[in-house]
């Protein structure tokens, strides 16, 4: 059936409520109105108020109390109304999101998911458009996910769902319209696996959620110059699939990470490092990252385009990255 | 300075939940054209903004005010130059009427550069430094804190600095969806323990998008719930401009004088959806009507009509003359400059302090160490 | 089943502020024994563990609760084993009411593999699934909404997954430093809307380390703020464990049956500095003597004697009794093995959920889908 | 004279706001109580309680309440008791203190310092031992220092007053009682510059806060195994002084980061990828990152030990570093 990704995450969380009574949904708006970009639409008609609990506007508290109620035995989806909305329970997601179980050495499990729309959108100034992957990798026990597509949305989240640790679930704003054919009858997709999105052998591009769509169109203008890009989506950015990465780097020996979010502190810097430390034998090329720059993302549409990377950024880093084999930005030998 | 303005005699008045004893102040002509036109002005703009943003002008998240005027208009319009206002996303008519122009805020709609924060911010960040407007804050709550800083900046210039011989005001604002949040409270506590020239106002629309108060709020009354963390609280009718700039003078004089905070509960109505993508499909029919019915312009022309004030003639002639600040305002985003890519990084940062230059100090300095 | 109680008639009891009129429950024997003891044991237990500290056996931040144990015991004695009990860094003795032994409590201390949170956590992080006791917070106010969570998860099983009965009763502890933070209003107002299950008890001692109570507060009666948000508030002498208990009764009876929160401010004092490593410089000697004077446990075996239930030597011999529970938990935790520095991993994840494996879908499932 | 760090840091705090009396402490306990850390003893004699301001117990409030008084002209210290508290200000540190500034156009300036202790002291438990600089790291706009010395610690604290950005000072538990004999003049230091803590020709210890102090005791103890390394401390974590890391690199061509953030979304994976990206050709081995475990610090003494990095671990990289030249685990030459 074709689906699109919002109508995708509606099916996931609709199927995980009918199948087990301890899934429910808190958040802002998920209920009468069926949630900012309607993921939860309807859903408490069938499910009822208490299931599909509209919150006041105080993001710290429903996140604690989406934790309190996964250690008695619940299994709650917090909806984010817009991800950024939940620096305002930053708190809650590091300290009992993301410690608890440690703290209480291993008596208390969180099997909430926490999810909702990110990333950079049109034009929706400084606090709508943040990247909160970024904010969140440091933080200990927390599980980070991004799907990129109506059909791994629908068998991520049903994992996330059923995984017994907390799970961050990120989907972009700008990917919930997107239409895919997908199965009609449920399936789950493992939270830990990279997805080849686009395979190729002569390079691999390191990428997740949206940017997934922008190495895409990368990649199929490069093929028309007859190179052929390999892109790799994350799916999972906590923890990074090095095994499907390293197999990519042993076909291409080359990469460029490609991110929505800035620079500084970003996942691109973590993938970086990683690579380097455990794929460094089968590079020929030092690995590259593009990212967004690091500035707060401005409302001018003009300006907004140049903070973020596009695929002719890629086209031309991958391009240059060729072109430099034997060049000087090389780790010389021993 | 404003003129003379006093106190009439109670007016009883139907709200939506309870009868709401008003007082409302008696205006002269003067003042109360410049409140007419204030209003006027807030709604103009918001109706060009949503034409402009269906003709793909504007775009983002865009949250209009149309039928709370008499909020912003009652509120600002008490203030002085030097006195703060702090909104939400729902912030255009505050920036009006604290004495933006029209330009900068619709320049700033439109992204440009000559936009009030020079397009980086949008509809739900005007900031002004000249006006003292800080600011447009995209996220619930999050304005208060920084209202209560900008209060506890005037009583500290004049307590601990003496730059300032009285005191600026902050007009803080909020909905009845942002009541709920927790740092409303953790505020009035501040507020109130220093005594700190700040105005709580919140606009309470009965809506936090598709949340009706009376789902969220297990007690619907908002003024209650100041007393107890030692803010003095007012309920008022925000469709009714001379009743709250009532409550509002008196609450900017107490807080100039240094005698603390005050919460004044605005009972009003948005007559647009929570943004101009909200489908708006949760609001009875019959709900809105009984607003509408109260609109607070066309109730404040018939006021100054039965006063003496005005006629239909002038007022739409006032009509006309905010209509053209509209459209120069459009004008003037239409033609103004895009900023340019290649600045997108400036503001993030300013200067760096140098460090390292010798001190300065003198002997009476140099004693102090040895 | 406990056995049955009534409430006494009012009677005047001196506090800090003002005359406090307090009912006390009418216990029988067995109960004031077991209040005793339950107070001696968080006595007894929380001088050993200052001991232990000295001797560098304990470490971290270390909170003791001397003084307030007629709070403890008179709110956790009324819970069942299946309520929750969510508390602050300052939990030690609420774990030991919940029914967690000196042994487990004692060897987290020392931060053994045998403590109830396997050494992970320390003071600050008591956890018991076995006893419902969600926890042992070290930051102030986070474990509110954290109990509101349980108490919601009560209500869910009841109404929405029918697997329980009747509902598992959560009391949630704060400071009345905690008392300032907003979060505790956002959680009054959902668990009112909700009715959730739910008792606030804001052990109010006066002090929030260095901070008095009155200079941070501008209205220092916490139990007036519960009803604007929809939580009905009683005051009650924290010094004295059967009026605690009489208002915990009846709180905890009323959030069972579904006629949801209460607050609860019991007025106590801390014997001690606020944690072991504070030179508690700030609190006047005369205050500290006239809580002094007020000893939970002093006053109820007074009380306990002038009933007949008790003689100086019984209780003598319950205070051994005790202090053996005690000595017998430093054994154990002296004895206990340390955890293995390589399971310092052990307990950040457990295990994943294993996707891809075929979905059973029964036939009628799958009619859905078609 | 000999002063320890706390000391020092409240000889900087007093000076400055002797020097300008728009300089203001705000936070819990600064005033009556001196500070948890003493960092603010007495001063509330000195200044009064309006400008060493006890806040109740309301991080993100007193936090956004600085932000906002910086806005209107004045220069607010904001302590967190512990930084790990201000998690509850996340969403005023991000979006207000690190973004206001460009959101309105570079109108109103946010010149805050947000200071206090963090790091992992003796036996704090998961939730007092944070390291928030990598929770911070990804914001834009905000500066983040962090002293290491009575010295610097002095030099530092009072340029970040007079900075007009917002400035994060992360003070170390364990450093308070560090002594050093330190100038009776007061001094200004610069926020962005690296110090060599000890200079050496071997290789580059890349570290910060009290993990120059576990590189010095390193770096002494090779020096005895005829290893000489240079200690470079960071001081500021964002922006790099990627100048002082080259110059340095140039002269060893050879690194090991050494953080006590955990590893995954830590500082070192920044450092790691932008001396990638700068450094490559200084370099004949790739650089190595030791950082704490992935894990909440665990109350118990011996875990709590067995997650940071401790001399002999770097002692023991450097070694196998050194002598692993010609090694398998280097880039090869493409
Ligand atoms: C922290 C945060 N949470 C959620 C939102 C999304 N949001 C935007 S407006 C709004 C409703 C606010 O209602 P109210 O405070 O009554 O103001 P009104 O829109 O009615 O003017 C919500 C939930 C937000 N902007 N910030
Ligand atoms: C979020 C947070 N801020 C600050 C602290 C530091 N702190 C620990 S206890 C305390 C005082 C709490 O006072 P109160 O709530 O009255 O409880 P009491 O200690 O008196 O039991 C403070 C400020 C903290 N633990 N968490
Ligand atoms: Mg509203
Ligand atoms: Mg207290």
């Amino acid at each position: 059936v074709e689906r699109t990704m919002f109508q995708a995450l509606h099916m996931a969380t609709a199927e995980e409520m009918e199948r087990d009574p301890a899934v429910c949904v808190v958040g802002e708006d998920v209920g009468h109105y069926g949630g900012s970009y309607k993921v939860t639409q309807q859903l408490h008609y069938r499910f009822g108020n208490f299931r599909v609990l509209d919150t006041p506007i105080v993001e710290n508290t429903f996140t604690g109390m989406a934790i309190g109620a996964s250690c008695a035995g619940l299994r709650p989806v917090i909806e984010g109304m817009n991800m950024g909305f939940l620096l305002m329970a930053y708190n809650q997601i590091s300290n009992n999101g993301g410690m608890l179980r440690y703290t209480s050495g291993g008596q208390f499990e969180v099997p909430v998911v926490i999810r909702g729309p990110g990333g950079i959108g049109k034009q929706l100034g400084p606090e709508h458009s943040q990247r909160l992957e970024a904010y969140l990798n440091a933080v200990p026990g927390l599980k980070l996910v991004m799907p990129s597509t109506p059909y791994n949305a629908r068998g991520l989240l049903k994992s996330a769902i059923r995984d017994n640790n907390p799970v961050v679930f990120f989907e972009h704003v700008l990917l919930y319209n997107l239409k895919e054919e997908i199965p009609l009858l449920p399936y789950t997709l493992p939270l830990d696996k990279a997805e080849i999105a686009r395979p190729g052998k002569d390079i691999t591009l390191i990428c997740y959620s949206r940017q997934r769509h922008v190495c895409t169109e990368a990649a199929n203008r490069l093929a028309k110059m007859g190179i052929d890009a390999e892109v790799l989506d994350l799916i999972s950015l906590k923890p990074i699939d090095l095994v499907s990465i390293k197999k990519s780097l042993q076909k291409t020996h080359k990469c460029i990470i490609v991110e929505e979010c800035s620079k500084t502190g970003g996942i691109g810097a973590d993938v970086m490092a990683q690579v380097i430390e455990t794929c460094a034998n089968d590079l020929d090329e030092l690995p590259m990252r593009l990212s967004s720059k690091d500035i707060p993302t401005p409302y001018n549409r003009l300006l907004e385009e140049a903070v973020v990377v596009k695929p002719e950024d890629v086209v031309n880093s991958v391009v240059w990255m060729m072109a430099s084999r034997g060049g000087v930005n090389v780790m010389p030998k021993p | 300075p404003a003129p003379m303005e006093t106190v009439e005699s109670a007016e009883l008045l139907a709200s939506k939940r309870n009868v709401l004893r008003t007082r409302r102040v008696n205006v002269d002509q003067k003042v109360a054209q410049m409140l007419y036109e204030d209003m006027v002005l807030g709604r103009q703009f918001e109706d060009m903004i949503a034409q402009m943003y269906y003709k793909g002008r504007v775009a983002g998240f865009v949250h209009l005010y149309n039928g709370q005027e008499a909020v912003s208009t009652g509120v600002i319009k008490c203030l002085r130059p030097d006195d703060y206002v702090s909104s939400t996303y729902r912030d255009h008519v505050h920036a009006l009427s604290k004495g933006m122009s029209a330009r900068e805020v619709m320049a700033e709609l439109y992204g440009k550069e000559t936009g009030c924060c020079k397009g980086r911010g949008g509809s739900m960040h005007m900031f002004s430094a000249e006006h003292n407007f800080v600011g447009g804050f995209a996220f619930i709550s999050e304005n208060i804190p920084i209202a209560l800083g900008t209060a506890f900046a005037s009583a500290y210039k004049r307590d601990s600095m003496g730059t300032a011989k009285d005191m600026s005001v902050t007009c803080c604002f909020l909905g009845d969806g942002a009541s709920n949040n927790g740092i409303l409270y953790e505020c009035f506590n501040m507020a109130s323990l220093m005594k700190l020239p700040i105005v709580f106002v919140v606009e309470n629309n009965s809506w936090a998008i598709g949340m009706s108060h009376i789902r969220s709020t297990a007690v619907p009354e908002i003024y209650k719930r100041g007393p107890p963390f030692g803010v003095p609280s007012v309920e008022v009718d925000g469709m009714d401009v001379l009743a709250v700039r009532a409550v509002a003078r008196e609450a900017v004089k107490k807080a100039r004088e240094g005698r603390g905070p005050t919460l004044i509960e605005a009972l009003t109505y948005r007559f647009r959806g929570h943004s101009l993508a909200d489908p708006d499909e949760l609001r009875a029919p019959l709900e809105k009507g009984a607003w509408l019915a109260r609109d607070p312009i066309e109730r404040f022309g018939e006021y100054m009509k039965k006063r003496g004030f005005a006629s239909d003639y002038t007022l739409k002639l006032a009509k006309k003359k905010i209509r053209e600040i509209v459209n120069d305002s459009v004008k003037f985003a239409e033609s103004s400059p895009e900023p340019k890519p290649e600045d997108v990084g400036k503001y993030v940062m300013t200067d760096d302090f140098q460090a390292g230059q010798p001190e300065n100090l003198s002997s009476e300095d140099l004693r102090k160490y040895a």
